[in-house]
C-alpha cells in the first residue's frame, strides 16, 4: 500500500543558472547563480560559487574572502518547553532602573542555542526579553531588531524559489514595487481565481512579475497565460526569479495594452511596424530586455541621412562596413519583427475567443477601467479578481460592475494577518503586525442578456466573434 | 466539466451551481429529464441546462430567472453538504500558498471532514499530483469519494479510512506537503513525517483553540520541523453602499444668507450630502482557527 | 493605615423613579422602576414592584403572574479547571452523522451548571460542542443563540446604570440609534476627549443622548457641558438613563445649532420670540418633551377669531372661561418663555467666551461644516473628538482641518475589537466579533496666528468677544 | 496647570508640553531663568512661557516655532520618561470605562510603573476619588510619588511600595476598582477582592500572554468573580493622503477618439486620477495585551 519514492537529488542541486532564494531569519533576498558573482546580503558580500553542486536547503556561512561554507547545523530537536518555569516578565520587579533593560543575560542566550533555537527565535527572545523594547517607537524597534538579528543571524539558507517565498521578500524588502500586496491577499487572488492548470488566464499586473510568476507557478506549465501589459513591454522580473522550466515560458503570452481596442475593432493589424512612439515610452519606468531591444531599432532609423559625394578609400571601406551592419541590423530586425508579429498573433488568438477562464489584475493603474477593459476577454461563469491597495477605486469598480450587470458574487473585501508567537507561558500575537493588505474586489461573470431571452444572446454574441477572428487573421 | 477543467457547455451528468440571488446559490446535479425546484419554479434539466453555455441565464417556469455556473472549488465551499466544521476560501487560500502547493505536488490531508478543502487542494495538484486524504469516519469517508467520483477528481485522490495519529497516512516518503485539522494534531505530527518526501516539505495544522496551537508547535520542534510559524486570517467584507449625511444649518451668517451650494432634500428643507462607501457588516467571523506552518528540513 | 468604610446600603436599594439596567447573559435593557409597570424583556414579561427595596446586584427569577422573586444563587467558586480532560472536539471524530450536532448532554450541561457556570458560559459551551454551529449562516447561528439562552438563562440581574453597560445596551439592541458607535469607539472618544470634572465640554450628538450622558458621568456634576442640538430640542433618552442625581442636571445646558451663526457674530436676540418655524421642525424625527411643549403654544395661536355679539348668560360665563384660561395660557407662556431666554442665556454666556475645553461630535450629520462650526468655541490646547460611521467624512474632516489650520496631532482611526473565550483547553477569540466600531478623528486646538507674532492674536480675538458679550446682553 | 484642571495661563512651576512638529514633543518643567533647547532654538521660561496662553504659538531663538501646550493624561503618555513598559490610550480609554471610572471611584493600582496609567486614572476620579498604587519598586516608587506632586495630583493618590502578591494594597473594604499589571496577577487576586468594596466592583487585569490570562480567570472564578470578560482592542491609525492612479490606454476606439474627460499628467502624456484616501501604516502594534474584565458581587 505505502510506496517510498525515492528522492532524485540531481534536480535539487544547485546549478548555474539557477535562481535562488537567500534567507536568514525572515528576510529573504533572490539571485540567479552565476560565475563569480558578488552578492550582498544582510550587509555582507559573498560569491555563490561554493553553493554550486549542494543541495537546496543548505545552510551556509560566510568566511573570509566572501567564501561560502556549509555549516554543520545541529537540527533542533530539544523542547522548547524546558524552561518552562521562565514566567513572561515575572522579574519585570526586580529590575532596577540602571539602564539594563535586557533581562536575558549571555548564559540565557547561549541556552537558548543549546536548546536549538534559531538566531530568529533568539531575537524573538530577546525583544520579549528588552523591557524597553515595546517603549521604542516603530523605527527604533526596527533598528533593534535589524542590530540583534546581525549579531544572531550569521547563517544563510538557500532556497528553492516558491511563490510563498517570493511573495514575503518583496512585501518585506520592496513592498512599494508589488503595490504593497500582502501575500494572504496574493493567496487569496489566486484561489479566488481558481487558477489552475490547464485554463486561459489574463494577468494586468505592475507588481514587478510577482503575481505573474505566482499565477504560471499555479498552472504547472498548463494551459496559457496571456499578460496584458502597459507601456513598451512586460514587466517579469519577478517571473523570472521563479526559475521556472523553459516550456513554461512557451504557455506565457502578452498582449500591448494600448491594442485591446484594436483587437476588440477588429482593425488590429498584425504586419504593422512597431513605429508608434506609445509602445516607447515605459509606462513602468522600468528597463527590461524588451525595451532596450525596441532602443535598438530606434538607433537605426535615426542615424543621420548620408548624401557622400566623396569615394576616399577609408571612407569607401566604412561606408562598406556600414552597410554590411545595415544589412545585419535589418535582418535582424526582420527576425525580430517576425518574432514579434508570431507572439502577437498567438496571444491575439487566444483573446479573440472572449473565452478567457479567469481574470488576474493588480497594478497602480485605476481597476476601474482596466476591469472594465478586459472582463470582456473573459468567459461567461468565469471568477475575476482584482486587487487594489486603496478602497475607494475598488468601490467605484463595484458600483460600475452593478450598474452594467454580467458579474454576480461580487465581494470587496480586505484582510486582517496576525502571527503569533508560540512559546511556553510567553504566547500571545507578534507586537508588529501588518497594517494593511490591500483590498480585493472579487466576482464571477454571467452571460449579459438585455431582455429576457435565455441563452441565446452569449451564443449570438459568440457567433459574431468567430465571424469577426478571419477578418482579423486574414490581414497578417 | 470537472472541478479540475473548465467546459463550456452543460453535459448530462455534471455538478452545477444555480445562482438565485444574493449569496443564495444551490448545486444541482444535471440528470436528462431531471427537475429541480427553485423559488422562482422549476428548471428542467433537458431543455434549460444541458447543452447550455456555463453562466447562461435561464428562466424558469414562474418566470424568474437564474444563473447556471461552472462549480469551483470556492463555490462548492459555500454549497457543499456539511458532515462537519468546515474550512473556508480564506483559510483555504492561506493554506495552498503557505503549504507552496502547484500542480504535481503530492499531499496528504487529515481528517476529510466535508471535503471543502480537499477539492481547492485537488484544482490545484492537478493533472499531476495526487491526494492523500485520511478520515476516521467511515461513513464521511464514503462520501467524499462518491463525491470525489461525481466531480470527476477521483483518479487524483486516496481516501483512507483510518484513525491518523494511529495508523498515519498509509504513505511513506512521497508527500510535498501534509495538512492536519484534527482534535489533536501533535499525536500525528510523528505520522506526517514519516509520510513527507526525503528532501523535506511543508506541514500545516488548523486548531480552534489556543492549547492545541501550543501542544502542536512543541511536537514539531521536537520532531525537528523547522520555520514553525503560526499565523490567524480574518476577512472583512465590505458593503457598498451609499449613504446620505445632513448638513448642519447654524442659522443665517452675518453677511449673505447663501444657501446655493447645497441640495434640499425632498420634503424636509434639510440639505444633505450623498456619500459613496463601504462599510462593514455588523457581525463577522471573529475566528475560524489559528493555521500553524512548519518546514521539514531534509533527513 | 486600612481603613474599612462600612458601605451605606440605602443607597444600594431600587427605588420608584430609579433607573436600573435589566441584564440576562449579555443582554441589557434599560427601564425607569414605576408603579405596577409591565416590562417585556427578552420576550417575558413582569412588573417591577417586588424589585423596590431590593439592593442592586440581586438577581430575580420570574414567578407566576409576572411577579419577581429573588434567586438564591449559589455563587461560583468551584474551578473551571474541572473538566481539564475534555479537550477542544477531541471527540470530534466519533460523532455518527445521525443529526445530533450537540456534543454536550444533558448530563454534561448539569456538570457546568454545578461548577458554576452561568447560562451565558454555558451558552457559549454549547457553541463550541456543536459541530454545525460554525457552519451556519450568521443569521441562523444568531437565531440559535437566542435559543440557548431562553432556555439556559432565566434569570435577570438588576444593575445600576453606567456608561459600560448603557453603552454595551445600544450598540446590541440599537445600533441605529447610536450610529453604531461601538463601546470601545466611546471609551477612545471620552478619554481623547480628556473628560473629567470642573471642565466645559461641548456635546453634539445625534447617539439618543448616551455620548452625552457618557460625558456628563466623566464630569459627575461639576463643571458644565453646553449640548448643542440640530432640530426642535436636544435628544436625552440615553442620557435620562444614566438617572443622574438632579445636580448633574445644573450642569447641564443647551444651545440651538441654528443660533451658532447669530451667536458668532453678536446678533443673538436672547428676548426673540420662538416663532421661527425651524425650531418646530424636529430633524430628529423624535418627539420629545420641549417640542410637545412648544406645540401648546401654538394651539393657542391657531384658536379661531372670535368675534360674537350676543350676549347669551351661557355664552358670557364660557366667555369668562376662555378669557381666563386665555390669561392662565399666556401666563403659562411668559414663565416658559422667561425659563427658556434663561437658559438660552446662560449656554450663550458659556458658549461666547469661545474658551471651552473640549469639543465631543458623534452624530448623523456631515462631521466636517459641524466640526468647523463648532471648533470656533474651544478654547487653544484642547482636545477635540469626531466620531464617524463612515470613512470618508472623517477624511474630508482632516483635509480641511490641515488646510485652515488652528489644530495639531490630528490622528483618523479606528479599532479593532475581540472578544475571548478563556476555559481550559478551548481559549480562542470569539467565533463572533463586530465587523466595524466607527471611525475618529482628534486633536488638539492650537492658537490660529495668521503673522509669526506670538500669542496676541488669540488675546486679541479674546478681547474682541469680550466686547461683543455686554450688547448681546443688553438686548435682553 | 494640573493634571486634573485647565488652566488658562502658563505659571512658575508649570509643566508644559513643547510640540515641535508632527508626532514630536518634549515635556518641560517651567522655572523662571531657565532655558530650553529645541532643535529650533533655545525657548526661554520667563519671556516665552510665563503668562503666556496654552496652545500659544512660541518662537524660538533660531526663528522657527513650537506650540506649547496644556499637558493631559494622553500627552503625558507619549512623553513621559518610561521606567517600565506603558499602557497607551488606546488600552488605558477602555480600561477606564469598562472599570466604570468616574469622578469619586476609589481606585487600587498595580504596578505604577511609569505612572501613564496613574495619571489617566487620577484625571478621571477627581476631585472627590483617590488612587491607591502599588509598586514593588523602590526607585519607580518613589518617582513616582515626585511626579505626582509636580503634577498637582499629589493629594488624590497614595503609592505604596510594597508587593501586591504578598501584602495587598494596604487597604480593605475602600475599591470601586482594581487595576492589575503585574507579572503574576492570579497571585493577586484575594488581595484585589479584599481591598473592594462590600457592595462590589469592577476589577480588569493586563497580561501581554494567553497563559497570564488563562490562570487569572480561573482564579477570578475560583474568587467568586462574576462577568470574567477577556478582550483585545486595536487601534489602526490611518495617513490621509492623495493618491495618483493612472489611467489605461486601450488605444484609439473604434468612434472617435474622445480623451477629453482625461487629466494628462505633465510631461508623461500618461491620463491619471487624484483620489483621496487614507492608508494604514506599513507596521502597527500587533498586540499591547489582553485585558480582562470581571465583576465582584456584593459579599
Amino acid at each position: 500500500m505505502a510506496e517510498c519514492v525515492e528522492d532524485s537529488d540531481a534536480e535539487s542541486r544547485i546549478s548555474y543558472g539557477d535562481y535562488i532564494v537567500l534567507k536568514r531569519g525572515d528576510v529573504f533576498k533572490s539571485v540567479q547563480v552565476e560565475n563569480k558573482k558578488k552578492v550582498i546580503f544582510e550587509k555582507q558580500w559573498f560569491f555563490l560559487d561554493n553553493a554550486v553542486g549542494q543541495l537546496y536547503g543548505t545552510i551556509f556561512e560566510i568566511v573570509a574572502g566572501g567564501s561560502l561554507r556549509v555549516k554543520m547545523v545541529k537540527r533542533a530537536g530539544s523542547s522548547l518547553n524546558n524552561d518552562d518555569s521562565k514566567e513572561a516578565g515575572q522579574d519585570n520587579r526586580h529590575i532596577m532602573d540602571d539602564g539594563r533593560s535586557q533581562k536575558l543575560t549571555r548564559d540565557d542566550i547561549e541556552t537558548l542555542k543549546e536548546q536549538g533555537l534559531m538566531g530568529q527565535e533568539i531575537v524573538q527572545q530577546l525583544i520579549d526579553n528588552s523591557t524597553t523594547f515595546k517603549d521604542k517607537t516603530e523605527f527604533a524597534q526596527q533598528k533593534y531588531i535589524k542590530k540583534k538579528k546581525k549579531k544572531y543571524e550569521s547563517d544563510i539558507t538557500f532556497l528553492k524559489p516558491s511563490t510563498r517565498l517570493l511573495s514575503m521578500m518583496y512585501h518585506g524588502r520592496e513592498p512599494g514595487k508589488i503595490c504593497h500586496l500582502r501575500y494572504d491577499t496574493l493567496a487569496q487572488m489566486l484561489t479566488l481565481g481558481n487558477i489552475h492548470a490547464s485554463s486561459k488566464i489574463i494577468v494586468f499586473e505592475t507588481c514587478a512579475g510577482l503575481v505573474l510568476g505566482s499565477v504560471m507557478e499555479r498552472m504547472g506549465g498548463y494551459g496559457s497565460v496571456i499578460q496584458v501589459y502597459p507601456g513598451g513591454g512586460p514587466t517579469r522580473a519577478g517571473m523570472e526569479s521563479f526559475g521556472f522550466p523553459s516550456s513554461f515560458h512557451e504557455t506565457l503570452h502578452d498582449f500591448p495594452m494600448c491594442k485591446v481596442n484594436a483587437l476588440l475593432a477588429g482593425t488590429l493589424d498584425l504586419s504593422e511596424k512597431d513605429t508608434d512612439s506609445r509602445t516607447d515610452v515605459s509606462r513602468d519606468g522600468q528597463l527590461d530586455s524588451s525595451r532596450e531591444t525596441s532602443g535598438v531599432f530606434q538607433e537605426g532609423t535615426t542615424e543621420p541621412q548620408r548624401m557622400e559625394v566623396s569615394i576616399d578609400p577609408e571612407e569607401e571601406m566604412k561606408r562598406a562596413e556600414r552597410e554590411k551592419l545595415r544589412q545585419q541590423r535589418a535582418e535582424e530586425k526582420k527576425v525580430k519583427m517576425e518574432e514579434r508579429r508570431k507572439k502577437l498573433t498567438s496571444a491575439s488568438a487566444l483573446l479573440q475567443g472572449q473565452d478567457a477562464d479567469g481574470l488576474v489584475i493588480a497594478s497602480r493603474f485605476h481597476p476601474c477601467p482596466v476591469l472594465m477593459g478586459l472582463l470582456k476577454f473573459v468567459a461567461p461563469s468565469r471568477p475575476f479578481v482584482v486587487y487594489c491597495q486603496y478602497r475607494e477605486p475598488l468601490i467605484e469598480c463595484y458600483t460600475k460592475l452593478r450598474e452594467q450587470g454580467g458579474t454576480i458574487n461580487l465581494r470587496l473585501t480586505d484582510s486582517w494577518l496576525r502571527h503569533y508567537q508560540v512559546l511556553p507561558n510567553r504566547t500571545h500575537p507578534l507586537l508588529l503586525m501588518s497594517g494593511g493588505g490591500g483590498y480585493l474586489l472579487s466576482g464571477t461573470t454571467v452571460a449579459k442578456s438585455v431582455t429576457q431571452q435565455k441563452s441565446e444572446e452569449p451564443a449570438a454574441k459568440r457567433l459574431k466573434l468567430d465571424m469577426s477572428t478571419p477578418s482579423c487573421e486574414s490581414s497578417t | 466539466m470537472s472541478f479540475v477543467e473548465y467546459s463550456e457547455l452543460i453535459q448530462e451528468g455534471d455538478v452545477v451551481i444555480i445562482f438565485l440571488g444574493h449569496e443564495s446559490m444551490m448545486p444541482v446535479k444535471v440528470q436528462s429529464g431531471a427537475q429541480t425546484q427553485t423559488r422562482y419554479g422549476v428548471i428542467r434539466h433537458s431543455s434549460d441546462l444541458i447543452g447550455q453555455r456555463f453562466g447562461s441565464k435561464v428562466t424558469c417556469s414562474k418566470g424568474g430567472w437564474v444563473y447556471v455556473l461552472h462549480p469551483t472549488p470556492e463555490l462548492w465551499t459555500v454549497n457543499l453538504p456539511h458532515r462537519t466544521q468546515i474550512l473556508y476560501t480564506t483559510d483555504i487560500a492561506n493554506i495552498t500558498l503557505m503549504l507552496e502547493l502547484k500542480p504535481g505536488s503530492v499531499v496528504c490531508e487529515s481528517g476529510t471532514g466535508s471535503g471543502s478543502l480537499s477539492h481547492a487542494i485537488l484544482r490545484t495538484i492537478a493533472p499531476t499530483g495526487h491526494l492523500h486524504t485520511v478520515e476516521f469516519h467511515a461513513q464521511r469517508s464514503e462520501k467524499a469519494m462518491e463525491e470525489f467520483k461525481e466531480h470527476k477528481v477521483s483518479h487524483l485522490v486516496t481516501v483512507r479510512n483510518q484513525d491518523v495519529c494511529k495508523e498515519g497516512f498509509g504513505v511513506t516518503g512521497v508527500a510535498d506537503a501534509v495538512f492536519l485539522d484534527i482534535p489533536s494534531p501533535w499525536e500525528a505530527v510523528p505520522h506526517a513525517k514519516r509520510a513527507m518526501k526525503h528532501k523535506g516539505g511543508r506541514l500545516c495544522s488548523f486548531s480552534p483553540c489556543i492549547e492545541q496551537v501550543q501542544r502542536t508547535c512543541e511536537a514539531l520542534s521536537d520532531h525537528g520541523f523547522e520555520e514553525i510559524c503560526t499565523l490567524e486570517v480574518l476577512l472583512r467584507v465590505h458593503d457598498v453602499r451609499s449613504v446620505t449625511l445632513s448638513l448642519p444649518d447654524f442659522g443665517p451668517e452675518e453677511g449673505s444668507t447663501d444657501s446655493t451650494q447645497k441640495e434640499e432634500v425632498p420634503n424636509t428643507g434639510i440639505a444633505s450630502v450623498v456619500c459613496k462607501t463601504a462599510t462593514p457588516p455588523r457581525e463577522m467571523a471573529g475566528h475560524t482557527g489559528y493555521l500553524t506552518f512548519a518546514t521539514k528540513p531534509r533527513d
